[in-house]
């Protein structure tokens, strides 16, 4: 089944910092609990994979992600990703991320294409919405707290010479920008099983 | 594979068995205790074809736990006639024609034997309402709401005539 | 459709379940009635390590008077509630209601804390536990606390609950004097949940309204309290233009999810319906 | 002392023959949790199977991986296509003419289908390695609608015909196409079209639907390595045909293949197919020679096996301004699925479709359906009716109501205006059909009276007049006819098997019997009502006479239960053997009256001499005599097998009549009164005649206001557990008010025309012509199914009539 999402996240931090801690796989890794990336298949192709739990619902997605086009200037990309369980029931998403600056705040944007296939879509699909506002809502207020914990480390840095984070930003901030929030809603699809099940 | 000591009387019998924690009580009765009366139709605990009575409640048995009737008392359709008599439900969905492939029909007589406990004197709104929990794919239910007025009946009778 | 191994475990006291969640950590879940559960597992949704029986909990069932509290433990089954003398006489809302809940044999197994707990917003009693303003009382390995029900509904499948929290007990206030009451919903058969549904306690002070409280079911990311709704009426003699507004501010908070009930529309549409139904009929009940 | 005498009555009632309400002889086990189902059977050493299924609906099969399933202690075997294929079992050949994959041969083609099978030693071991099975998948893009299938750069579904330009039903044209059938004379009725003042058109969907018996599909095989013989119990609503299915497949014998239907908990069609979770536990039986069991789940059982309808429909009449039809004309677009699974007899790929000119004198018709493949689940079978019968009663019954509203007359003056008279029968059809016998008008006049067809469009009036009404009233008016007891096997075969049926009866020394059917009961009561029948042909009580079915070692052989054709074929079969059986004991009563055969006559029970009411031999005098004292030169023994091929269909009509309520609010209806009249010609057990129509009514119910199986544009099945699929309980089920007409079948030995499926075929119209009635005067024609308060408020609120 094929669902929409349009996110809009204030960030409450600055674009910057929002920046730097989409530039850090770490950081990004531990504000999607169960979600590890995997080998580099591509120029712009990761493998990764993502465990999840949530209520009593477990589920465990292999997916790819591909980036489809970088605009590094205004920090947005679109990628298409993909994941599977072992069984073949899968999930696919175009995302276009985007983090946008208004008065040295920062939003993050995210607008996406899901489809779901199998287990997912038959007996939880219709949920999806729903539970992956509360995913989605899960990731950023980890990443908030990320971003404010860097504090005004980054804002003295700003404009000066390259700091470490921005240096890690040149290396590779895109993929990780996109791969965050395919995380986030790879989780959601999984939560979305919930929505339907038997008499309670 | 987690197994558990399960004592439990069923239909009249002490009996204790030896059972995986994940053993469906359905698949426990018509598997290991061969009592194939109670059916599985749907296993999401929508048709009650798998009704059975636990400690007087009507229960459906594949959405429960064989280890969790351990100390209960268990009774199921093999269990309703007493002393090679029919019980009321049984012969009135006989007289009244209340069965036709007889699939659903084990869990209708339980669940009705029950319901005639919790409502000597049912309404057939209540009646309805009562049954609700059991799908029939034959009989329309007329006939089998029919077959619980007039086991009621003869509830009553007996309770009068041994009163 | 077969559930996967887990390890059972069946403790007396709350105490005991606690220790268990904690020493067995997120590989362990709590069976309740099962019957959200159990059909999970049978799909391989959930796949739990460990399950932790508390049916056989005597101090989480049934429901006892303390002062003016009335105190439902969270593992009294819905046709418990439905039988429950007390609740009858002073909290009808919720015994009428738990009739329109699944079927009578699940009624046997469903518990009012599991159908809590779970955060479902299909469910029916956070929206009943909303209108009643009640409260949870919740065990963890830190203790005991107590959260109102509208602090602990905070997201889809997401309640106040922590990983090893076991919501112990409902409390309610007996309705005041006289007070009116209706559960409404709308479902496309028995044992479906609700397409739409509202629960309305009403009391009066001569022929204004001094106390209302309107709840929706299955409306939204969790049951809802239209506010606005019941400002319209608070203080006010209902009249049939007052209560549709009031059922068209309650529309304004629905975000109903599609799925094959009916979409967002339809769905926000019948909330409206059923708020305007059960209003009419807790004032009729209301003296 | 000397018995008294009894009265002919008395001898009569006794027999519990045709026409009594006889109890039900199989009822003692059911109610004692005795009844044994193909789940309840247990062999020594049995295993148990289960599927792998695909979790998409269209893909190539990249990868798969069983070794973590071996792993599972107690897992015997894992088996894919690639295992099937050197024994050539990986594809099956369809009752279509198509072939099916057993298991998914390189590609799948539906959600769900069969990709692998897992052998354990229980059913949670074989649980746990289904899930523990990895697949990898291409994903391919998924046809979901039958019109874009035919589009020219649709994906090509079935690789497997590639080139093939011709099917088993004629020329293919397009690589998703299945067939193109036509009947009737295009000409004509283009001409009556051309010619009429007044046309019609109207475009309905029937829906997907499932027949959803409470007990799901399954088998347990049991395969001797040392007799080499194969008993499988099946859940199979023709077991015979089966054993020679599974021989042909096999290459077992079919003299050492044993098919037994057990106790079936309800087929409505969905037990008719063969289905690849049989095939492969026979085969899994066969290599491991020990006993395999597979039962389908009920997620299984909507998903995959033996769905129902899914026809696009076009309607058009042709009519006078006065309202006689003059020509009808029908195009259908029918998605079959994947695989070509209907169970339609062979020189029939859309069924008896073209009954579509229902109860009406249409001097000109033609009807044309093309069937396409779609990535959904095969199957297309005859649900609770005749093969496609219900798509043309709702068709033609739909297109009556249009044309009624567009003249602006009653349904049912128009109905009375074109119904084929009592004397034109029998009375041959623009599509070739010999209606049998039947008497609409009477039928109609008795329902209008019964519920004051007057007084309730006077009150309908008096509410549309009303804008504080709440609700919508709507009246439902049907009067249809049905087509079964398929059939003269001159037209009439599946698989080259013509579709007779047989009885085999033997009357014991003793007087009591055993008769034995082609047949197999799922809930109809054939241990019961076959019994009478005998009872009134031979004079033995229905008590001492036992009836047996389904066991292909014992029965003989017929072509099972479906389309209504047990009592229409079978029940011939059981008269016409009894009557052999009648003939010798004439002989013998006649040897034993010392008279001339033509100076006895035959009286309830016995044959007495002509005017003497004293003297006298009943049948169990005969039966001793039969086997110790024959007369000189006639054999011993009093038996006789008839194996018997229908001269033509029989045609049993209904008259339904349905008062529904729409609540504005909500789109909720309510069915106020139903009131199905059905003249099923002889009726020969009142009681389970009732039991069947309520029964059938309520699956109709079923079908128009709910069920429904909901694909999204990528092929999942949304709604495929008993929580989504509509199966109505006693709260929303409705109360049932039946009533009969009896018009004999002339060409029936007893003139029965059976009954079962015509309250399903009938009923579902029905309830669409009440919903749409309700909006008719809002200038609504048609509403398709199903009518849930969802669709019907939807409906409610673009008429602007929503509260």
């Amino acid at each position: 089944m094929e669902v929409k999402l349009d996110k809009r996240y204030e960030l409450g931090v600055s674009a910057q910092n929002a920046w730097a801690i989409l530039s850090d796989l770490e950081a990004v890794a531990s504000c999607m609990p169960g979600a590890s990336l995997g080998e580099k298949t591509g120029d712009n192709a990761y493998k990764g994979s993502v465990k999840i739990k949530v209520g009593p619902a477990t589920a465990q997605f292999g997916g790819e992600v591909e980036i489809l086009s970088i605009d590094v200037a205004n920090k947005s990309l679109v990628l298409k990703g993909k994941g599977a369980d072992k069984g073949g029931s899968s999930a696919s998403m175009e995302l276009e991320a985007t983090i946008e600056e208004t008065e040295g705040q920062s939003i993050l944007v995210g607008a996406a294409t899901v489809i779901v296939n199998g287990k997912f879509a038959q007996f939880g699909g219709r949920m999806m919405v729903q539970v992956s506002d509360v995913i989605l809502k899960q990731f950023v207020d980890n990443f908030i707290i990320k971003a404010q914990a860097l504090g005004s480390a980054t804002g003295d840095t700003a404009g000066s010479t390259p700091s470490e984070t921005q240096t890690a930003a040149n290396e590779s901030p895109n993929e990780l920008n996109g791969l965050s929030i395919f995380w986030a809603l790879l989780k959601s699809w999984i939560g979305s099983l919930f929505g339907k099940k038997s008499a309670s | 594979m987690a197994k558990q000591i399960v004592k439990m009387n069923l239909n009249g019998q002490e009996i204790e068995q030896l059972v995986d924690s994940r053993m469906l009580l359905v698949h426990f009765l018509r598997e290991q205790m061969s009592l194939t009366g109670a059916h599985i139709g749907c296993e999401t605990s929508h048709c009650g074809a798998c009704t059975v009575d636990i400690d007087g409640e009507s229960v459906k048995a594949c959405t429960h736990l064989a280890v969790q009737c351990d100390g209960c008392d268990v009774k199921t359709v093999e269990g309703l006639a007493e002393g090679g008599a029919l019980h009321a439900v049984q012969e009135a969905f006989y007289e009244e024609h209340g069965l036709q492939c007889g699939f659903c029909t084990p869990g209708m007589l339980m669940r009705s034997y029950r319901f005639l406990q919790e409502n000597p004197n049912p309404t057939e709104d209540e009646i309805r309402a009562g049954l609700s929990g059991n799908l029939c794919r034959c009989t329309g239910y007329q006939n089998i709401v029919k077959a619980v007025k007039s086991a009621a009946v003869k509830l009553q009778q007996k309770e009068s005539a041994t009163a | 459709m077969i559930p996967p191994s887990f390890e059972y475990h069946r403790p007396s006291t709350v105490e005991e379940a606690v220790g268990l969640l904690s020493s067995l950590g997120s590989e362990a879940k709590i069976l309740a009635g099962g019957h959200s559960l159990l059909p999970m597992m049978k799909l391989r949704f959930a796949e739990p390590e460990h399950l932790v029986d508390i049916n056989r909990i005597p101090e989480l069932k049934g429901v006892r008077v303390i002062g003016d509290d009335i105190v439902i433990g969270a593992m009294t089954s819905e046709n418990a509630v439905i039988e429950d003398p007390v609740l009858n006489e002073k909290v009808p809302l919720l015994p009428e209601a738990a009739k329109l809940i699944a079927d009578p044999q699940v009624r046997n197994r469903g518990t009012i804390g599991g159908d809590i707990a779970h955060g479902d917003p299909a469910n029916d009693h956070p929206a009943l536990a909303l209108a009643c303003d009640a409260v949870m009382t919740i065990a963890g390995p830190s203790g005991t606390r107590k959260v109102p029900a509208n602090e602990f509904f905070l997201g889809t499948y997401w309640t106040a609950l922590e990983e090893c929290d076991i919501l112990t007990e409902i409390t309610v206030k007996a309705f005041p004097q006289g007070a009116g009451y209706a559960y409404k919903k709308l479902k496309r058969k028995t044992g479906d949940w609700a397409t739409a549904a509202c629960a309305v306690v009403v009391a009066l002070s001569g022929n204004s309204i001094s106390h209302i409280r309107i709840t929706l079911t299955n409306l939204g990311p969790t049951a809802l309290r239209a506010h606005d709704a019941e400002a319209i009426l608070i203080g006010q003699q209902a009249t049939d233009e007052l209560i549709r507004q009031a059922a068209a501010k309650a529309m304004e908070i629905c975000d109903p999810a599609e799925d094959l009930r009916g979409d967002a529309e339809y769905k926000t549409a019948m909330a409206g319906q059923m708020v305007q139904r059960a209003i009419n009929e807790a004032l009729a009940k209301a003296s | 002392m000397n018995a008294p005498v009894k009265t002919p009555e008395e001898r009569k009632a006794e027999l519990q023959g045709m026409g009594e309400s006889r109890l039900r002889k199989e009822d003692a086990r059911f109610i004692q949790g005795k009844g044994q189902y193909c789940d309840d059977i247990k062999l020594p050493g049995m295993l148990h199977m289960d599927i792998v299924r695909s979790p998409i609906a269209h893909g190539r099969i990249k990868k798969i991986n069983k070794d973590p399933a071996m792993a599972i202690p107690g897992v015997h075997a894992v088996l894919t296509a690639d295992d099937l294929k050197p024994l050539n079992l990986h594809w099956m050949p369809t009752l279509a003419g198509d072939v099916a994959a057993v298991l998914a041969d390189e590609k799948v083609h539906f959600q769900m289908q069969e990709v692998a099978i897992v052998i354990a030693d229980d059913r949670y071991i074989a649980a746990d390695a289904v899930e523990a099975v990895e697949v990898e998948y291409e994903e391919l893009p998924v046809v979901i609608d039958p019109y874009k299938a035919l589009e020219p750069d649709a994906p090509v579904l079935r690789e497997d015909l590639a080139g093939k330009t011709e099917g088993a039903h004629g020329p293919r044209d397009h690589h998703n196409h299945i067939f193109t059938w036509e009947a009737g004379d295009k000409t004509a009725a283009d001409d009556a079209f051309a010619n009429a003042p007044i046309t019609v058109s109207q475009h309905m969907y029937y829906p997907r639907v499932h027949p959803c018996p409470l007990e799901t599909c399954g088998c347990v095989a049991s395969f001797d390595p040392i007799k080499g013989e194969l008993t499988t119990w099946m859940t199979s609503q023709a077991p015979h045909v089966v054993r020679t299915v599974v021989s042909m497949l096999s290459g077992v014998p079919e003299s050492k293949v044993r098919i037994i239907s057990p106790d079936i908990g309800g087929g409505f069609g969905n037990k008719v197919g063969i289905y690849p979770g049989y095939v492969c536990a026979i085969v899994s039986s066969i290599v491991l020679g020990r006993p395999v069991k597979w039962s389908e789940d009920r997620v299984e059982n909507i998903s995959t096996t033996a769905f129902a309808r899914d026809y696009h429909m076009d309607g058009h009449l042709a009519a006078t301004e006065d309202g006689k039809i003059l020509g009808l004309k029908v195009d259908v677009v029918a998605d079959h699925g994947a695989f070509d699974a209907c169970a339609d007899p062979t020189k029939f790929p859309a069924g008896l479709f073209h009954i579509c000119s229902g109860s009406y004198d249409i001097p000109a018709a033609h009807c044309s359906v093309k069937g396409v493949y779609t990535n959904k689940a095969p199957g297309g079978v005859a649900y609770r009716c005749s093969f496609r019968v219900t798509e043309a009663v709702y068709l033609i019954e739909r297109m009556v109501d249009v044309l009624a509203q567009k003249l602006n007359m009653d349904k049912a003056e128009i109905r009375k205006k074109n119904f084929i008279r009592k004397e034109q029968f029998p009375y041959t059809s623009a599509f070739g059909f010999e209606y049998d016998s039947g008497d609409y008008h009477t039928a109609l006049e008795k329902v209008l009276d019964a519920v004051d067809y007057k007084a309730l469009r006077a009150e309908q009036e008096q509410k549309r007049n009303d804008p504080n009404c709440p609700t919508l009233m709507g009246i439902g008016l049907v009067t249809f006819t049905e087509i079964v007891g398929a059939g003269p096997s001159k037209i009439c075969d599946i698989l080259g098997v013509g579709m007779f049926d047989s009885c085999e009866i033997r009357i014991h020394p003793t007087g009591s019997a055993i008769a034995r059917m082609g047949t197999i009961t799922q809930g109809q009561g054939h241990q019961t009502t076959y019994a009478q029948i005998i009872a009134s042909e031979l004079g033995i009580p229905s008590e001492v006479i036992q009836v047996e079915e389904g066991d292909t070692s014992t029965a003989p052989y017929g072509l099972g239960t479906y389309g209504s054709r047990s009592t229409p074929v079978a029940g011939a079969a059981i008269a016409m053997a009894a009557r052999k059986i009648h003939a010798k004991a004439k002989k013998i009563a006649a040897h034993l009256l010392e008279v001339a055969e033509g100076d006895s006559d035959w009286e309830i029970d016995r044959f007495k001499v002509r005017g003497n009411d004293e003297q006298f031999k009943t049948m169990s005098d005969i039966a001793w005599a039969a086997y110790n004292q024959p007369p000189e030169g006639l054999e011993p023994g009093l038996e006789a097998v008839h194996y018997y091929d229908p001269p033509n269909f029989t045609y049993p009509f209904g008259i339904y009549l349905c008062v529904v309520d729409i609540d504005k609010g909500t789109g909720e209806s309510s069915i106020r009164r139903f009131y199905a009249l059905d003249d099923c010609g002889t009726r020969i057990n009142p009681m389970i005649i009732d039991g069947q129509i309520h029964g059938g009514l309520t699956e109709g119910f079923a079908v128009a206001m709910g069920q429904q199986m909901p694909f999204d544009e990528q092929g999942n099945l949304l709604g495929n557990t008993l929580m989504d699929y509509f199966l109505p309980t006693a709260v929303e089920t409705p109360t049932w008010e039946t009533d009969f007409t009896v018009t004999p079948s002339p060409h029936h030995p007893i003139g029965a025309k059976g009954v079962a499926e015509s309250p399903h075929v009938g009923s579902i119209p029905t309830f669409t012509s009440a919903v749409v009635d309700a909006f008719s005067h809002l200038g609504v024609t048609h509403i398709d199914m199903p009518h849930t308060s969802y669709r019907i408020w939807k409906k409610l609120k673009e008429e602007g009539v929503q509260l």
